[in-house]
C-alpha cells in the first residue's frame, strides 16, 4: 500500500500573527489543504494528527484545542508530541495498517505568543544536571555542538557564512519567507558574535505559521489525481536524551535517513536525491544535516557549499525555500515547511524558485536540547 | 467547489500483520517516588522485558505515552524520558491525548506493528505528578482555555462534578449507587501489589468524606500518583517464538469530541461510544454486553466507570449503576469491571494508568493476574481511557483467540 | 474561511499570562547518590555498566543501551575540554553583564562528560584539549545540586 | 531473540522508593526546585476578540451558521460541524438555564475555600439548545440551586468592565 500526498495547505509564514489565534491559524491552513485535495473533511477524513508540544502553546493539554478547526470533531484525532514529519510518519503507519484511508497531518507555530522563548527552551533541559548551570540563553547548547563540529570536521567561518548567504538570498524569491535578505559573506563575518563561535545571524529567529497535509492510500490518490506526489519513505530516530551519550554530530539524522532511504529503496542518495530541505535553525546544522543525509561526504560539505554545489542552480539544491534562516524557526512546523517546499517543487508550483526534480528529501531536528530527528522522502 | 471522493469500501482494517502482546510491567504507584521519570520508565520496561524474556536489543521501536509536560515539569518531556524508556538509538515517538494516553499509547504501538514498520514495539507510559507544585492539581489550571475559562479560577474537579451531576440528574441516579464503584475498586486493589489507596471502605464512608466540588467528594476521586508501565507488542512470527498463548489486539478505536464541551449534553460520553464503535467493528463485535468477558473502563472518578460502561455499550444508558448494585461488575460477576482495582484503588498517574488498564487486561486474558484473576473464563476483553476536556475516548479490544 | 476580518489593531485582543507553577525535581536514585557524595565528601561518582563496561558520567542506575544495572565508582572529577562557547546573551537575549564560558568536559576515567562553566580563565585563553578541574562551593554552602560545582578551572 | 516459553502465574512489578512530603522538607533526599518565568500573550483572534469587546458593552455575542441553523456561544468564525464560515453575528440574551452545577469547596491549587463557589454550565437563551458557557452563580444558597433553574447575568458596572468573561460578575436566579 503506497501513501500519497493528496493536498497541502499553509498559512504564513510571518513574524507575528496578531489577527488570528492558534485555532484560526490552523483553520486557514486546513481549509486550503482540503480545497487542494478536493475533499470534504467532515465526510472523507478518517484520522487527524496534530504535532504540538504543550509549552510551545502555553497549555497543559493542547490536544483539547485541536479537533474543531481541522474538521476532526468526533473523529480519530490525536497529538504526536513531535515535529510535523513525525506526524507524516504516523499517518504513513495508520494508512499502512489499514486504520485509515485518508489522514490529515497538521503542525503550526504560534511562537509570537511566547514571551519568554529562552525560558521555554531552558525548561526542556534536564532539571537536575543541566538546566541551572549559568545564566546564558540555551542557544549555548547548540554553540557547544557547533564548537565540536567545526573542530572535528575542519569547517571554517566562511563556509558557515555561506550557508547564511545562500538561504537568506534564496528566501528573497519566496513570498512567505519573512527573513529573506541580500547579504554577503563579508556582512555575515562582520556581524556580532554572540555565542562564540556562533554569530547572531546564524540563528534562525522565530516565526508563525501552520502547515496541513492530506495523505491518502494509493487507491484514493488514483481517484483524485493522475500525478500524485508519493511519500516514498519516512524515518525517525533518537540518539539519546543525555548530553554525555550524544554524538553532537547529527547521528539521529543519519539513522533516520537510513530508515527512510530503505523504505524508499534509495541506495545512493547523493545521486538519487535531486534536492533537499534540511533543518538549518542554526547555520552549521545545515552542513551537519547534509552530511547525515549522505548527500555529500564528510570533510567535503564545507567546500562544496562554497563552490555553490548546494545553491538553487547547483548540482544538488538545498533549502531553496530559504530554509529556517529565511523562513524562520517554525517550532514543530519546521518539518512541515520543509515538506511543503518539497511537495510544491515536485508539483511544479514553486513559482520563481522552481527547480527540475523528481525526488526530494525533507529533514527536521527536534531542536535544543535533543538528539532526535526525522526524514521523509517524497517523489513523483 | 469541493469535489467529494468516492470512498473505496472494504479497504479498512486490511493490515500488514496481526499484533500480539507478549509482556507487560509496571512500577508501584505512590504519591511521591524518589526515582526520576526516566528511572521509573526503566523499572517498568525492565519488568516487561523480563516477562517476555527479551533483551532491550530485541526492541525495534518505542512509543512513549505521557500526559501534560506540566506534571513532570519538562518541556518536550518525551525527549527527556527517552533513554529510560529504551528509546536510545532507535525510532522513538511520543503520542498524547491527555488522560486518554494510557490506552492510546498501545493504539500507537498497534499501528507501529500492524503497518509492518516494526515487528517488536515497546510501549511505555510514565507520569511523575509529584514534581508539580503547589499541588499536582495546579497543573490542570492550564488545561482550560486561557481567555474564556481560566479567569474564573477553575479547578479540574469542576468539570467532573458538572458531568457527574448531569449524569445523575438525567438518569435519576443516587450518589449511593455511584459510591459502590469506589467501594468495589478500592477493595479490588487490595490484591494489587502496586496499589496506593487499596482499602476496605463502605458506601457511607464515601458519602461522608470531605466535599471537594459537590457532588464529588474525596473518596469519589482517584489519587494523584507517580508511576510507569510498559507493554511489548509484537508481530505474529515473533509472538510464536515467545509464547504459546499470546494475547491479540483485535480492535482499536479513538475519537476526539469538540473543544466546546459546554455546548453538548454531558450525560453521555459520545466520544467513548464513537471510539468503541470503531474498535468493535474492527474486532467484529456486534453485541459487546455478550461478547466482552472482562472490562477495564477508565475510572478516575467513581461515576466515570459507570459513564464509560454505557459509552462502551456494556450497559444501556442509565443501567450501569444497576449492574454494579447487582454485583455483575464484581470480580466474580458476569462482567467484571476494573478487576485490577482501577485508578480509584491503585492510583492515577495519568498516562501510566496503562498499567491498570491495558496491562491488566493483557494479564487477565493471559491468565496471569494471580490473585486478581476474574472467576469466569475469559476470551475477549476491552480497556478504555478518557481524556482532555471530556473529549477523548480511547478503546482497545484484546482477545486470547486470534 | 473568513468572510470578514477585524482590521483595527485596537479591536484585536491579547491575553497575557504566566505559568504560575513551580517544580520540585528529586535527583533520582543515581543522582541522589552523586549529589550526596558531592555535598558531603566533595567526591565525584560515575556508574559502570555491569555488562558492557561503559562508564557513565553523569552516573545513572541503568545502562541506557542494554538496560543492565550499573555499579558506582569514584572518579577524580578532572577532565579535558572537548568543546566550548563564550556566551554573551542571557535567556531574554539581552547582553550578559559578564560573558559566560560553557564547555563540554570529557571526564577522566569515564566514557562520559559534563557540561559546565569554565572559570579563572580568560575567554581567549580557552583551548580545546585543555585540562580542567572542578572548583566546589564551600562545604557549608553546598546544597546537593549541580551548582555545588561553581565551575571548572585550568589545572 | 531470547526464546523461552514461560509460565508466570502473577505479573512482575517494580517497587519504587516512596517518599513523603516530610522527606522533602527535611532534605532526606537531594532535589532541585525551579520557579521558571514562563509567560505568554495568547492571541484572542477574530471570534474571541469580538466576543470580549461585546462583553465590555454588556452584550453576549454569538455566531450563526445558516446551514445547520445553530446559534453558537462562545462564538467562533467557523461552524465545526458543517466546516464552513459562519454566516452572521447575532446577540443572545443574558439569561439562561442551569444545565448542571457543582458546589466547589476547593480552589485551583486544591486548597480549601472558605466560602464555596457554585459553578454551572448555563445554556444561554436565544442560542441553540445546549449552547452553554461555564460560569459561577451568586445571590443563591447552594442548597437552593437546581438543574433547570432560570438565571440572569449580573454585570459589573460599565466603567469596571475590561472585556473579559469576568465582566459578568455571576449569574443570579431569575425571579418569578
Amino acid at each position: 500500500m503506497r501513501v500519497a500526498v493528496l493536498g497541502v495547505g499553509y498559512s504564513g509564514f510571518n513574524t507575528n500573527t496578531p489577527d488570528l489565534n492558534w485555532k484560526e491559524l490552523m483553520l486557514e491552513a486546513a481549509v486550503r489543504a482540503y480545497e487542494d485535495a478536493g475533499i470534504n473533511p467532515r465526510k472523507d477524513v478518517d484520522s487527524v494528527v496534530t504535532c504540538a508540544e504543550d509549552f510551545w502553546e502555553g497549555f497543559a493539554i493542547f490536544d483539547e484545542f485541536v479537533p474543531d478547526q481541522l474538521g476532526g470533531v468526533l473523529k480519530p484525532t490525536c497529538t504526536v508530541c513531535s515535529d510535523f514529519l513525525y506526524g507524516v510518519a504516523t499517518a504513513y503507519m495508520q494508512i499502512k495498517s489499514g486504520l485509515a484511508d485518508i489522514v490529515v497531518v497538521e503542525a503550526h507555530s504560534k511562537a509570537s505568543d511566547i514571551l519568554t522563548f529562552g525560558e521555554v527552551i531552558k525548561f526542556a533541559m534536564d532539571p537536575v544536571w543541566l538546566r541551572d548551570i549559568g545564566n546564558a540563553h540555551p542557544y549555548y547548547f547548540a554553540a557547544l555542538e557547533m564548537s565540536q563540529y567545526v573542530s572535528e570536521c575542519c569547517i571554517n567561518e566562511e563556509q558557515i557564512a555561506e550557508v547564511v548567504v545562500k538561504n537568506k538570498n534564496n528566501a528573497l524569491l519566496n513570498s512567505s519567507a519573512p527573513y529573506g535578505a541580500k547579504v554577503t559573506v563579508e556582512d555575515v563575518l562582520n556581524s556580532p558574535m554572540v555565542f562564540d563561535p556562533m554569530r547572531k545571524i546564524e540563528i534562525a529567529p522565530v516565526s508563525d505559521g501552520a502547515v496541513v497535509f492530506v495523505l491518502g492510500n494509493e487507491f484514493v490518490a488514483r481517484e483524485i489525481t493522475d500525478t500524485p506526489v508519493w511519500v516514498k519513505g519516512v524515518g525517525w530516530w533518537s540518539e539519546t536524551s543525555n548530553y554525555d551519550t550524544m554524538s553532537f554530530n547529527a547521528m539521529y539524522a543519519y539513522k533516520a535517513a537510513k530508515m527512510a532511504y530503505k523504505l524508499a529503496k534509495i541506495t545512493n542518495p547523493a545521486k538519487e536525491v535531486d534536492f533537499a530541505e534540511v533543518d538549518d535553525r542554526f547555520a552549521f546544522k545545515e552542513l551537519q544535516h547534509i552530511e547525515a543525509l549522505q548527500l555529500s561526504r564528510k570533510y567535503e560539505t564545507g567546500s562544496l557549499m562554497q563552490e555553490g554545489y548546494f545553491a538553487r542552480d547547483g548540482e544538488l539544491p538545498v533549502n531553496v525555500s530559504g530554509g529556517n534562516l529565511g523562513v524562520g524557526n517554525l517550532l514543530e512546523a519546521t518539518g512541515g515547511q520543509k515538506a511543503l517546499e518539497v511537495v510544491l517543487q515536485l508539483r511544479g508550483l514553486a513559482g520563481k524558485r522552481q527547480i527540475e526534480a523528481e525526488t526530494g528529501v525533507a529533514q527536521a531536528w527536534r531542536y535544543i536540547p535533543t538528539a532526535s530527528g526525522t526524514v521523509a522522502v517524497f517523489g513523483v | 467547489m469541493v469535489m467529494e471522493v468516492e470512498r473505496i469500501s472494504g479497504l479498512k482494517f486490511h493490515k500488514k500483520q496481526d499484533v500480539a502482546i507478549v509482556g507487560a510491567g509496571m512500577t508501584t504507584f505512590k504519591r511521591r517516588l524518589n526515582e526520576t521519570g526516566k528511572e521509573l520508565s526503566y523499572l517498568a520496561v525492565k519488568q516487561a522485558l523480563e516477562e517476555a524474556e527479551m533483551e532491550l536489543s530485541d526492541i525495534e521501536m518505542v512509543v512513549m505515552g505521557s500526559a501534560p509536560d506540566a506534571f513532570d515539569g519538562l518541556h518536550m518531556k518525551g525527549e527527556y524520558l527517552l533513554d529510560g524508556s529504551g528509546g536510545s538509538d532507535r525510532p522513538y515517538m511520543r503520542v498524547f491525548v491527555g488522560g486518554g494516553t494510557g490506552v492510546f499509547a498501545p493504539i500507537a504501538g498497534y499501528w507501529h506493528v500492524a503497518s509492518g514498520l516494526a515487528d517488536v514495539c515497546l510501549v511505555v507510559c510514565e507520569e511523575k505528578m509529584s514534581s508539580s507544585h503547589p499541588h499536582p492539581q495546579s497543573a490542570f489550571k492550564y488545561i482550560w482555555d486561557p481567555i474564556l475559562d481560566r479567569p474564573l479560577n477553575p479547578n479540574l474537579i469542576w468539570i467532573f462534578a458538572l458531568e457527574m451531576n448531569r449524569y445523575m440528574h438525567v438518569h435519576n441516579i443516587k450518589h449511593e449507587d455511584i459510591a459502590l464503584v469506589s467501594v468495589k475498586n478500592k477493595a479490588n486493589a487490595l490484591d494489587h501489589p502496586c496499589a496506593q489507596l487499596a482499602e476496605k471502605i463502605t458506601v457511607e464512608d464515601v458519602l461522608n468524606s470531605e466535599p471537594m466540588a459537590l457532588p464529588v467528594r474525596r473518596l469519589d476521586v482517584s489519587p494523584p500518583s507517580d508511576g510507569a508501565a510498559a507493554l511489548i507488542m509484537v508481530a505474529p512470527h515473533i509472538a510464536r517464538q515467545i509464547t504459546d498463548n499470546p494475547v491479540w489486539v483485535t480492535g482499536v478505536g479513538w475519537a476526539l469530541d469538540t473543544t466546546m464541551w459546554t455546548n453538548r449534553d454531558l450525560y453521555f460520553p459520545r466520544y467513548v461510544a464513537e471510539a468503541a464503535k470503531m474498535a468493535y467493528k474492527m474486532a467484529h463485535i456486534t453485541d459487546p454486553r455478550k461478547e466482552i468477558d472482562v472490562a477495564e473502563p477508565y475510572d478516575p472518578f467513581d461515576y466515570k466507570e459507570l459513564h464509560h460502561m454505557e459509552g462502551l455499550g456494556l450497559a444501556k444508558k442509565g443501567e450501569a449503576p444497576i449492574l454494579t448494585r447487582e454485583g455483575v461488575t464484581a470480580r466474580d460477576g458476569d462482567l467484571p469491571c476494573s478487576p485490577s482495582g482501577g485508578l480509584l484503588g491503585v492510583g492515577n498517574p495519568i498516562a501510566a494508568t496503562m498499567g491498570v488498564k491495558a496491562c491488566e487486561l493483557y494479564w487477565q486474558l493471559a491468565y496471569r493476574a494471580g490473585k486478581r484473576q476474574v472467576a469466569k473464563e475469559v476470551t475477549t476483553g476491552v480497556c478504555q481511557a478518557w481524556g482532555d476536556l471530556m473529549q477523548v475516548g480511547t478503546v482497545v479490544v484484546m482477545s486470547n483467540k486470534r | 474561511m473568513f468572510n470578514e476580518k477585524i482590521v483595527d489593531p485596537a479591536e484585536l485582543r491579547h491575553w497575557g499570562g504566566k505559568i504560575e507553577l513551580y517544580w520540585i525535581y528529586t535527583s533520582g536514585e543515581a543522582g541522589d547518590r552523586f549529589f550526596k557524595a558531592l555535598r558531603d565528601e566533595g567526591k565525584f561518582i560515575a556508574a559502570k555498566c555491569k555488562k558492557c563496561g561503559r562508564v557513565y558520567f553523569p552516573p545513572r542506575m541503568y545502562c541506557e543501551f542494554d538496560f543492565s544495572e550499573t555499579e558506582y565508582q569514584e572518579i577524580s572529577g578532572k577532565g579535558r575540554v572537548r568543546a566550548y562557547t563564550v556566551a554573551w546573551l542571557d535567556k531574554d537575549e539581552k547582553p550578559l553583564e559578564k560573558p559566560e564560558i560553557y564547555a563540554i568536559i570529557d571526564m577522566e576515567g569515564t566514557d562520559g562528560c559534563m557540561i559546565h562553566l569554565l572559570g579563572e580563565v580568560e575567554e581567549d585563553q580557552v583551548e580545546i584539549g585543555m585540562e580542567v578541574e572542578p572548583v566546589l562551593r564551600d562545604k557549608s554552602e553546598r546544597e546537593g545540586t549541580i551548582n555545588d560545582i561553581l565551575y571548572f578551572k585550568p589545572s | 531473540m531470547a526464546v523461552g516459553k514461560k509460565d508466570i502465574s502473577a505479573p512482575p512489578y517494580a517497587e519504587g522508593t516512596s517518599l513523603s512530603d516530610e522527606d522533602i522538607k527535611k532534605k532526606k533526599v537531594t532535589y532541585v526546585e525551579d520557579h521558571p518565568n514562563i509567560r505568554y500573550s495568547w492571541t484572542a483572534g477574530q471570534a474571541v476578540s469580538k466576543f470580549l469587546n461585546e462583553l465590555k458593552k454588556g452584550k453576549i455575542a454569538a455566531t450563526k451558521c445558516n446551514k445547520c441553523r445553530r446559534i453558537m456561544v462562545p462564538p467562533r468564525v467557523f461552524c465545526e460541524l458543517c466546516y464552513k464560515p459562519i454566516d452572521e453575528w447575532v446577540y443572545v440574551e443574558d439569561t439562561g438555564t442551569v444545565q448542571t452545577f457543582s458546589i466547589s469547596y476547593i480552589d485551583p491549587d486544591a486548597k480549601p475555600l472558605e466560602e464555596p463557589v457554585i459553578v454551572a454550565v448555563i445554556s444561554i437563551d436565544g442560542a441553540s439548545k445546549n449552547m452553554g458557557i461555564m460560569h459561577v452563580l451568586g445571590e443563591v444558597k447552594p442548597e437552593d440551586v437546581y438543574i433547570g433553574m432560570k438565571v440572569k447575568a449580573v454585570w459589573k458596572p460599565e466603567d469596571e468592565r475590561e472585556g473579559s468573561v469576568t465582566d459578568i460578575k455571576y449569574w443570579k436566579p431569575l425571579e418569578g
